[in-house]
């Protein structure tokens, strides 16, 4: 006990001596440091707090030591998380392969591709991207059809990756390929590592309805892989990927402690555009009632999240609970996004022109954005049959 | 707000789970409304509660209470609700103990505290005066006449206000309708002179009244709190009411969807199971993620009241209203996906439609409380 | 032209000369004459009109005067229809067997079943019922179990039939039975007629929630039924059911517009149970908006009715809309019934006591009893599932 | 109200269909988007469109038009909806020339009505001075200074603003906002001395403007109808370009859905078509239904128009009601049902979402109507 106090200590001082002023403000999207081969810094304080961090492994402090990780224990892992989070300090490193790809990689890579790939990720040389779904892989995702064909020496690569978040800036892509066209779907799939560098493989940016870039499609056009790019055993790849579907959890919720907040406190928003009458009601009756259900609605999810909370630390889960969260939030998230607009009026309609303030813009540009929610991770129809099959147990 | 029951808790609630459904399942509503009973609820099952010590459940332990608390309390309103049990327990213990209890003197509460634990006493709360409830909306008059006090009015609805001994009665010695300022709770005998009672059968089986006050004479002991300052007290009391009654909705609300589940894997219609269609599937899964996010709203309510906290009202009516909408919902679609048989006495699914409408009212319905909750918020 | 007017006239003056005062106000529920042979009349007045339009066949103005009826033009009878209604005169005679299953016999019956059947019903002797749904039949109704068995000269009848409408008060049934168990479900099925009075038979007032008792479960146990008892061929009851269904959407038309219709005015009733403030809105703003919106696709339902009278008429029928007025109208009136309630608070509880007022008793009832129009006539889900595939041509 | 075309305004819809399909296809749109394109619609399609006669076509045949009446407009505008096609055809037409058509001096008809019908003049209604639309609330104000009138005060969301040649100014020579009288309709040169505009564009690819007017002199022959009495005329043509409005959404919200479907017969997944689930079919059946009955609500409304009924308010506000929820509804489940690609700016399904969004507001959003209709309701 005593030991661990002094490590707390020790890394609170560590941090308030070595993480610049300027290292210790809220973060925004453009300030989060990003590694690999394009990597940049918007500032010396910036280079210099991340080169600190990556130095001691702290950009991955519970990996292991002799791969460049911090070595740390899990409860030592959860200190300096904790105290970073008490003095401010922004995050040294942001990477899917430290979130996601890495830990499954420790797990299931074989020796040789743990030393070739982890300090990388660690010391933010390369920057990682997903190659999961693709145009007719869907909610279907076994319904894959990218397809490495086995030439000897190396696996041939042809198809193409959708959602490939920043493929444009990334430098290796782990996919699902298709290895046996004649197994049944699940089982003809293997997971393969590419360098995105390997001639061949072109990421091309799709604007999304708001403007926005950040997704990819990646194709492959007769793209050469090394063979000991396979992690897992052949046609074995979507039980690495069940695997990793644990870390993309906590990735998402990493993700969505990081995402910046910026549209405030819907009733402050809603005074603000509406105004109160003389008996201090909100001036719109129906924007009045629309508010007051959604935020007992969005209430009513927060203590659903905190129930379930509750029954993890007291040991008594009940199965259904969890399963309720993702259809029920996602879907609050657009409503609230549609109330925002209303109250807005035409003030909610645009992302251009300074005649709009800047949280007008981020708010409208999220409203068109959050339509994803219900589809990326597991479309609401996909929640709605678990539910019915697992929680309900419904005969199918 | 700890939403999680602890040992002592989920043992009353399969203790009373098992008593319920042996002891008072849906035939006894059934019976009592069929046999237009006088009182609309089994004497015998009251008395036999009241041996499991359920009146005394939210009492103070010097009152022969067990300390289950306002938890403990939900978990039998919520096995209440999925029996459609008839029972004094909310007029007579949440709403009219919690009354003494919460604002009684010392005498006061031993006079009525021990009766109530020992099933002998019965209360009712009269409150409302429109058919709308508006509890700060009264006007019934409480005079103060050379010391004596002239009770006159008239009150409706009063829930259980038919067979109960005394009546808990909301009147105005200052003030004009509507002010939160001026209100009194005053004890009176049922069978008081110039107290004219009008039984209302409620079509769920259950019972209120109208009741009228003709120059009824009361005196300062019969006042709980003090005359004209009741607001914080009724408020507090009226809170608990929501809250337990919402336990109560949301056990009818389970109930009720369990057995829709149940009905969807039995019946076939074109060579399947009902249950396999996927847009009823949906709707289902739709059904449970409602009934669980208005569980939580309810379970934290409950809570809140246990654990004292400043923010009851704001729970109550956000569990209110919440499971107010779930169990319209849920019932409705109770009936829908039950078919023909739904809309037969012959099954249960109708009396579990009839108790959520009825109680949906109760102690204000869903516009009462959003409002409620935006008033509260500033907004 | 000239003789239809003249015969406009002498309807006219003869129904002024024998239509009764009393039964020229508007019907109420209990003052129905439904005939059979336990035929009641609640006064000589109605007696008296009954008798009168019987005895010119009046009652079936335009089947034929051989088995009784009256023998008019459509077009006749469609005057005789609108002189009635403009002096207010009450149906004489209310049966299924008039507008129904009459009509299907006339189409499908023999000589010899025409002439047993058809002038019982026209005049009012015989009252008939329904016999189609069983428990475990509902939206599947092909699925029906009740079987007759061929037993040489008589059908031996066993079974059980749901929704008789007032069976313990009717004197015939028409029937679905199975008479062949191998065949593909809608082919073992016949149309067979039985008289109620057989032995065997039992008609069970089941009690419905709202407390009515005008539906029976009728039950059949080793009902003798002779063989001429049989419409149409062996086997080929469904065509005859299918036949019968557009005399059964007549008689819905006919049902629903002598329906008593005692809520009123919806927007009155908001007022005198909500009150307006001062500024001459509905006090309850929640409750105001919801009015609205019901009022708003109330109108927009019964612009869809007009429009698709619109489209008959011009003779350009869009085929989808006719598909979406039952889904739409059912739907709707129960979310009228549901803001009524909202409406009148703990005053719409409730239909016992003397407490409530008559309208207030009555509008309750018919809040639970209208949970049935979204599930008989079609379900909702079966109008749905026509749309997807009829209107919307989705795949199967 | 007759909802069903006549021959010449079957005629008159396929034509457009034609014309637009190859002339106007969603594409344009992109284009004028990404080339951040000064007017924001094709001047070329505008006079394609002048050569088609469409701009006359509400006009009385001295000045060239055609009757085709508002049912006619009305099919135009859907088949626009179906292509977002941008145009000067609402803006000018429907709002400007009405304007003129119904409060002008004959000598203002002859001088600016065979221009709008050569395709030679654009107009834009300069009314809301808030982000809600309020038509009534109208500040800015119209002094008379000797006979000199001056116009001062701001507009915003003036649609098409940035590129009309003259403004149809609501402004104010009497009375307080809010106020129904007092108003006053103006016309003045966009270039005109004290005129600031700022364009504003939407994220529909279309645009609108906040306009200044500093002390903007203007004569008593700028006026439409009289000094001060425009609250008939302005709720006429607000009234039709409500409903024109909603015609247009109509087309739009059919073309969303209607890709929808065919989506849904197309896209394969689990080795079925997706169109197979029985919970998507259902939620497409549900849409129908409300399709239709808006589409009922918008035509009876087009021809309370042509009717010169007395209601045609009320028609109005249930029209735009009635289709602003529809097409945010069916523009949502149109993303949902698409998928991933759905939210891609590679299928145009995000360019229906988005117009649904910049025209539910215009003319009113649903709060607009619904109170606008309960009042007009009496309650």
């Amino acid at each position: 006990m005593e030991t661990i106090e002094k490590f707390r200590l020790d890394t609170r001082d560590w941090l308030i001596a070595n993480c610049p002023e300027s290292q210790r403000q809220p973060i925004i999207k453009d300030q989060q440091i990003w590694g690999g081969r394009r990597r940049s810094f918007y500032c010396e304080d910036a280079k210099l707090w991340f080169e600190r961090m990556r130095d001691r492994g702290w950009t991955a402090p519970s990996w292991p030591t002799q791969y460049g990780g911090g070595g740390m224990s899990s409860e030592q892992a959860k200190i300096l998380d904790q105290e970073m989070k008490a003095l401010g300090c922004r995050p040294a490193l942001y990477d899917i392969g430290l979130w996601m790809f890495g830990p499954a990689l420790l797990e299931y890579g074989t020796e040789e591709q743990k030393q070739e790939h982890i300090p990388k990720i660690v010391r933010g040389e390369i920057r990682w991207a997903q190659g999961y779904s693709e145009p007719s892989a869907g909610s279907d995702l076994a319904s894959l059809k990218t397809r490495a064909e086995d030439k000897g020496d190396h696996f041939l690569v042809n198809g193409t990756k959708m959602w490939t978040t920043q493929g444009d800036k990334s430098d290796w892509i782990f996919c699902l390929v298709r290895t046996d066209n004649d197994a049944p779907k699940q089982q003809g799939i293997s997971f393969l590592l590419i360098d995105m560098a390997t001639e061949g493989v072109l990421a091309r940016p799709m604007e999304l309805i708001n403007g926005d870039l950040e997704f990819c499609q990646t194709f492959f056009d007769d793209v050469k892989v090394p063979k000991n790019n396979l992690v897992g055993k052949l046609n074995e790849g979507w039980s690495v990927a069940k695997a990793l579907l644990k870390y993309e959890r906590n990735m998402m919720s990493i993700m969505s402690s990081i995402v910046e907040k910026e549209e405030g406190d819907i009733v402050a928003i809603a005074k603000h555009y509406v105004g109160l009458d003389s008996s201090g009601k909100l001036a719109n009756n129906s924007l009045r009632s629309q508010l007051t259900e959604h935020l007992m609605r969005a209430q009513g999810d927060a203590l659903n999240a905190l129930r379930l909370y509750q029954q993890h630390k007291s040991g008594v889960v009940d199965g259904g609970l969890g399963l309720t969260l993702k259809y029920l939030s996602t879907s609050e998230q657009q409503h609230k996004d549609e109330l925002l607009l209303a109250i807005m009026g035409n003030r909610g309609l645009s992302w251009h022109d300074p005649i709009f303030s800047k949280s007008e813009k981020k708010t409208v540009k999220n409203w068109a954005y959050n339509k994803a929610h219900t589809i990326a991770g597991g479309t609401s129809e996909i929640q709605l049959n678990i539910i019915a099959k697992k929680a309900l147990q419904l005969p199918s | 707000m700890s939403m999680v029951l602890n040992e002592e808790q989920r043992l009353l609630q399969d203790t009373i789970d098992d008593f319920l459904s042996s002891n008072a399942p849906i035939e006894q509503l059934r019976h009592l409304r069929d046999s237009h009973d006088e009182k609309g609820y089994s004497i015998d099952l009251w008395q036999q509660l009241t041996d499991l010590g359920i009146p005394s459940i939210l009492m103070p332990e010097e009152f022969g209470g067990f300390g289950f608390g306002f938890k403990g309390l939900g978990a039998v309103m919520q096995q209440m609700g999925r029996n459609l049990t008839a029972s004094p327990l909310f007029s007579t213990v949440v709403l009219g103990a919690s009354t003494i209890e919460l604002g009684g003197t010392e005498s006061q509460q031993k006079a009525l505290l021990p009766s109530i634990s020992a099933g002998q006493l019965t209360l009712a709360l009269a409150v409302d005066e429109t058919h709308h409830h508006q509890p700060l909306n009264s006007a019934t008059s409480l005079l103060d006449q050379d010391g004596q006090l002239i009770i006159t009015g008239k009150k409706v609805f009063v829930l259980d206000g038919h067979s109960a001994d005394k009546l808990v009665v909301v009147a105005r010695s200052s003030g004009n309708t509507g002010d939160p300022e001026g209100l009194s709770l005053v004890l009176v005998d049922s069978d008081a002179a110039g107290v004219q009672i009008d039984r209302t059968k409620y079509m769920d089986g259950r019972n209120a009244a109208n009741i009228i006050f003709n120059n009824v004479l009361v005196s300062h002991d019969q006042v709980i709190g003090d005359l004209g300052k009741a607001r914080t007290i009724l408020q507090k009391v009226l809170d608990r009411g929501v809250i337990a009654m919402s336990a109560e909705m949301l056990g009818g609300c389970q109930e009720v969807f369990d057995r829709t589940l149940q009905y969807l894997c039995d019946r076939e219609q074109f060579g399947v199971k009902i249950g396999t269609f996927q847009a009823l599937q949906h709707r289902a899964a739709l059904m449970f993620c409602q009934i669980e996010r208005s569980k939580s709203a309810v379970l934290s309510a409950l809570a809140s009241i246990d654990e004292n906290s400043s923010d009851s009202s704001l729970q109550a009516s956000l569990a209110k209203t919440l499971i107010n909408d779930c169990y319209q919902h849920v019932s409705n679609e109770a009936i829908q996906m039950h078919g023909g048989m739904g809309i037969t006495d012959e099954l249960d699914i109708g009396l579990f439609l009839k108790r959520a409408r009825v109680s949906m009212q109760i102690l204000g319905d869903s516009d009462f409380h959003k409002n409620r909750y935006a008033e509260l918020n500033g907004y």
